[in-house]
């Protein structure tokens, strides 16, 4: 590459040289008068990764900041790396979410490959050993040719980057619609495992102590990649192209037992992955934190490039680098773990008392800027928010009744909507299974790993249906945090914590602005009716191309405990005779459903309601009826209503059937989305019991061994088909589509 | 008929993990000399010659074969001789 | 009886062979590292699965040129038992102490799930716990499990009963339905398939203990006097 | 300084799930004149020439790049000009 001369500070002002950067005149001006003079090329870089949205949260943390985020169990919220929470016996539990959605737009494979890598990462830089991951993803409709490259290449990369580090992918959920074709959305969550004398923090403290860089070296790849992840995308960023970092699951691997092992010295002050911004943000945000400053003399830092300047070295986002802080003077007992691994860990800096961030390269100073601006004393926006017309014209509407004549049919159709239908070509290439823990595997409501040496066990699920939060994000939204807490309760657990991916549009768009503000009232009411508060997550905005916004998709992704192992519920049917149950009852709400976008192709009027005090009781009954061994499966009614719930719990090697009875309208008793619902099994012997424990409980039928799904209404047979010939039909609809031509 | 022999490359700049490791393990095997290792792939295709061989591989190429975004690609073709 | 479990930069079941050696079998096993170990004062090793090496340029081929290997050939030459899953077994091909290799799956996708296995031979010294040609339930994991050799070596693996597990439902495309195979003294087992993650049935299945009961009855036969 | 570069390719006989794949992806995308694909490796090492590079390819790709139950390889060695 040829080395341009770098522009003067004076140039960078009078051709507005910042803007191209992303930032504004107004926050230019800002860092003139924090320095008191004119920045360098460097610094003026420096500054515009870490006040990029993705970095600094500038228009969104007025909104985090309405998250509930304390309770007993929560022993770190939200501003390290990972929240973690008390799981008893002096062990922990620690988990993110994070998005890579921009890039995997541009190049899938390794877009989605390096956003399990970075997840993966925050976990084990707080010292906890990754147990698993899971993904939630959406797509445009796999009619589309490049939707289907997408689709494919993003399971691939996460496929070939998580089972190369031997953590296990348990779970997740994809859905399509056409509002992601252009934008699809990658977001990666990992769960950690740590005792809780082991946590460690991202801090730089203790005056003169040393700065170590220990991992791949740094290229030029990813340069400014927190600025690409905070525009829209546009035809121009494929010329963006530079922006593609390729991941190493190896070298991560490497870094993952090496930083495990590192952990147990006391020569260790901090550590920190580099992420967004690397170097940058990880330098400056270690040193913000602990009130000091850090001196960084880049002549040090490993580099994979010749020639590479300044700004490239603190803009690069090459991946699978840790930045750590040790102790003056036993530097070398810390190189010595890293060196069994083949790892190098080069000292590049100290830690200052004067809260600057200085960086020497070629024996000049090249950034001397105070390190409280760079990560406290970001900007912060309030944006104009206005309620879209669209919002106004479906709360309008008169309530959606469907026409359905052919229940039957419908119901096959349902089973192949991709977003209902089965994700087993997906999760067949993800290894489930490695570390020996996985309990219940993908496919379940909840991911089940129990925790070795104990009787308990983890419950983890990622969830959110964005066609409820498109027609109202704040129903949404709380119906987004409900439905995680169903998923952990069928399991058996009890829901702890959530961490949130909030993917949005444009933010400088008023009506964007309403749907995230809406959507975060919403999963901050649903947070604390359900004691389950926000210990961390990501925001990722920007999600549109060609002017088209995404559906409001703030992922929920939430752990549970299982107090024993003997809670552990499968979601299906277990043996012949077993007593069905549905919990709560169904009204007739269609908006958002999966079956409006069968018959209608689009969506509008109003999301179902839902009732946050029911939910919460409902939640509580069931799992304490689970914890008393009165239930033999559990699951919840989501998207296609009764019926699919009912298929998919015969889909399994068990070889079951059932025969049930419906009354009211039949569409609505068999279709309906309302919320707050279970499906669930009971053997008879407990009949009285579970009847006794679940006051809103309606036996509806049984299980039987005819291996056919049976479905009364009126006294007539409404459904009656072969559970075989549905899961075929269930099983193959993805395939099946990506196999067609395009 | 022709044959396309392909050669994929990783862009200039674009890390390549797994060269790097084969670099180390050649390294520790003794081979000190070895300063770099870049690893691709090679192709070779059996086509029936209808015209245009060259503008069909160049166009498989963009489409499938390499992916733009992080390699390069180069290619040669041959006349199979067959007997 | 003790078990060395090597572990190489990547190698990613290291812990869970562990486990089912020391938890669910109750012996004695030590995570050995690559680098400086000694194995004489070891009684079997395993191999585990993962990705040595990142997989780069053929599983197991880095792994299998590293020092420990010549030490495994001993450990072998003397008798004693080594037995790889997965990556272990890739690394087995390309060191020598197993015939044929290892190419990419089929439908070129790594799989993860509980296959149906037939034990085709009970007489190994992995296997004599089982029933001849009991169908057990291992799960598979890996992307390169498409067992290859040539017509040549195929006839001796047969003519020698060499074949110890083969697929119900072949999910990658092995020659002949190979799940796993033994070395022609019969002390070196490498298979796709991983026992040691079916080795408590609350992950799903138990079948996979029997092997490693093999293991230990039979050295107990073998070495401890009066056994 | 002296680069080589080193082509491996499966053997014949030898069946290729990789170039099979290709080959059908092709045919789906309208190339029905691809009648036959092989994938293989091709690597380039940059070495420090101390004499004997050549020497020094051949035992490389014996003892690790290449796997001679399944593969064969060939390889050329340039010069490496510096400016
Ligand atoms: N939507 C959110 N809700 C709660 N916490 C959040 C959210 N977004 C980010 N955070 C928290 O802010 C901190 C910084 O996040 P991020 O910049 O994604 O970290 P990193 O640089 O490690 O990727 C983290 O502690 C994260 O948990
Ligand atoms: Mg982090």
């Amino acid at each position: 590459m040829l080395q341009e001369p770098e522009l003067t500070p004076e140039v960078i002002e009078e051709k507005r040289v910042y803007q191209e950067m992303g930032l504004t005149d107004e926050e230019f001006s800002t860092i003139k008068e924090i320095l008191g003079r004119l920045p360098n090329f460097t610094e003026i870089g420096i500054f515009s990764v870490m006040w990029s949205e993705h970095c600094s949260y500038k228009t969104s943390k007025p909104l985090l900041k309405k998250f509930p985020t304390k309770a007993p169990h929560v022993l770190q919220g939200p501003g390290e790396g990972a929240g973690v929470v008390d799981i008893g016996d002096g062990q922990a539990v620690v988990f993110k979410i994070e998005s890579h959605n921009h890039p995997s737009a541009v190049e899938p494979y390794q877009g989605a490959a390096t956003g399990v890598g970075g997840i993966i990462r925050d976990v084990f830089s707080m010292g906890a050993r990754p147990i698993a991951t899971l993904n939630s993803l959406r797509f445009g409709n796999l009619t589309n040719g490049r939707v289907k490259y997408l689709f494919d290449e993003v399971v691939h990369g996460i496929a070939g980057y998580g089972n190369c580090v031997g953590v296990p992918t348990v779970g997740g959920e994809i859905q399509f619609d056409d509002s992601y074709e252009g934008n699809p959305l990658v977001n990666a969550m990992c769960v950690g495992l740590i005792d809780q004398k082991d946590m460690q923090k991202g801090i730089a403290s203790g005056i003169g102590n040393t700065v170590l860089y220990v991992g791949s070296k740094t290229g030029r790849d990813g340069i400014h990649g927190a600025t690409f992840a905070s525009e829209d995308l546009t035809e121009d960023s494929e010329s963006k192209r530079s922006s593609v970092q390729v991941g190493d699951p190896f070298m991560e691997k490497l870094l993952i037992e090496a930083c495990l092992e590192v952990i147990h010295s006391d020569a260790l002050v901090g550590m920190q992955d580099m992420g967004a911004a690397g170097l940058t943000s990880s330098a400056s945000e270690m040193a913000s934190k602990a009130g000091t400053g850090m001196e960084l003399n880049l002549d040090f830092i490993p580099q994979r490039e010749e020639n590479m300047t300044a700004y490239e070295m603190m803009l690069s986002e090459s991946q699978e680098r840790m930045l750590l802080v040790v102790k003056q003077g036993r530097e070398q007992e810390i190189q010595d773990v890293f060196a069994k691994y083949d790892l190098e860990a080069v000292a590049v800096g100290t830690v200052t008392d004067d809260k600057q961030f200085r960086l020497l390269h070629h024996g000049k100073v090249v950034t001397d800027v105070p390190v409280d601006a760079l990560a406290e004393d970001a900007p912060v926006y309030y944006k104009p928010s206005k309620v879209p017309s669209y919002f106004e014209e479906y709360q309008a509407m008169d309530d959606y009744l469907p026409q359905v004549t052919d229940h039957q049919a419908v119901l096959k159709q349902l089973l192949q909507q991709p977003t209902i239908a089965s994700k087993e070509y997906v999760y067949d290439q993800y290894d489930s299974m490695v570390q020996a823990n996985t309990v219940l595997a993908p496919g379940s409501s909840a991911a089940v790993v129990r925790v070795r040496g104990y009787d308990k066990a983890l419950a983890m699920t990622t969830d959110c249906n964005s066609r409820y939060l498109y027609l109202d994000p704040e129903t949404g939204g709380k119906i987004a945090v409900a439905e995680a807490a169903r998923n952990i309760v069928c399991s058996g657990a009890k829901p702890l914590a959530l961490t949130d991916g909030l993917n949005f549009g444009n933010p400088d768009k008023p009506e964007i602005f309403w749907q995230m503000e809406k959507s975060v009232d919403g999963m901050s009411e649903a947070s604390l009716a359900l004691n389950t508060p926000v210990i961390s997550g990501n925001v990722s905005l920007y999600n549109q191309s060609n002017e088209q916004a995404i559906f409001p998709t703030p992922i929920v992704g939430m752990v549970g405990l299982h107090q024993s192992l003997k809670d552990i519920t499968p979601s299906f049917f277990q043996s012949n005779g077993d007593l069905i149950y549905i919990i709560g009852e169904t009204k007739a709400e269609f908006g958002g459903s999966e079956l409006q976008n069968i018959l209608e192709k689009r969506y509008f009027g109003k999301a179902p309601a839902i009732d946050l005090t029911i939910e919460a009781k409902r939640q509580n009954a069931l799992l304490q009826a689970i914890q008393a061994d009165l239930v033999e499966s559990a699951q919840d009614l989501a998207e296609g209503g009764l019926a699919v719930a009912l298929a998919e719990s015969l889909f399994s090697e068990k070889q079951l059937g059932c025969e049930i009875a419906v009354e009211g309208d039949l569409t609505t008793a068999l279709f309906s989305e309302t919320q707050s619902r279970f499906l669930v099994t009971v053997k008879q012997a407990n009949q009285s019991a579970f009847e006794a424990a679940v006051e809103d409980a309606k036996c509806i039928g049984e299980v039987t061994d005819s291996k056919e799904l049976v479905i009364r209404h009126d006294n007539q047979v409404a459904i009656k088909e072969s559970v075989a010939d549905l899961c075929d039909l269930w099983k193959g609809a993805i395939p099946c589509l990506l196999k067609s031509k395009a | 008929m022709k044959k396309a022999l392909v050669y994929i490359t990783l862009k200039e700049g674009v890390l390549d993990p797994q060269g790097k490791t084969v670099q180390h393990s050649l390294d520790t095997l003794g081979y000190a000399g070895v300063k770099e290792v870049r690893v691709g792939k090679y192709l070779e295709l059996l086509i029936e010659d209808e015209g245009a061989v060259e503008a069909q591989v160049e166009e498989m190429c963009e489409k499938l074969l390499a992916n733009p975004v992080i390699e390069n690609y180069t290619y040669t073709i041959e006349e199979v001789v067959t007997l | 009886m003790k078990f060395a479990v090597i572990v190489f930069p990547g190698s990613n079941c290291d812990r869970d062979m562990y486990h089912a050696v020391t938890d669910a079998l109750g012996e004695e096993a030590d995570l050995v590292w690559y680098q400086g170990a000694k194995l004489e004062n070891y009684d079997a090793i395993l191999l585990p699965g993962g990705f040595s090496y990142g997989d780069y340029l053929r599983s197991g081929a880095i792994a299998s040129t590293s020092d420990i290997v010549a030490q495994l050939k001993e450990h072998v030459r003397k008798g004693k038992s080594v037995l790889g899953v997965c990556n272990g077994f890739q690394i087995l091909l390309e060191s020598g102490l197993l015939p044929g290799a290892m190419m990419r799956n089929k439908d070129l996708k790594f799989i993860c799930h509980h296959e149906d296995l037939r034990v085709v031979n009970h007489h190994s010294m992995f296997t004599t716990a089982y029933e001849q040609d009991e169908i057990i339930s291992i799960p598979v994991a890996h992307g390169e499990g498409n067992y290859y050799c040539d017509e040549e070596t195929l006839a001796k693996l047969k003519a020698n009963n060499q074949i110890v597990f083969t697929y119900e439902n072949n999910p990658n495309g092995s020659v002949e339905d190979i799940a796993g195979i033994i070395n022609e003294a019969g002390n070196v087992l490498g298979m796709m398939p991983h026992p040691e993650r079916a080795a408590e049935s609350i992950l799903g299945s138990a079948d996979g203990l029997k092997l490693f009961q093999s293991i230990v009855e039979n050295w107990r036969k073998a070495y401890v006097t009066g056994a």
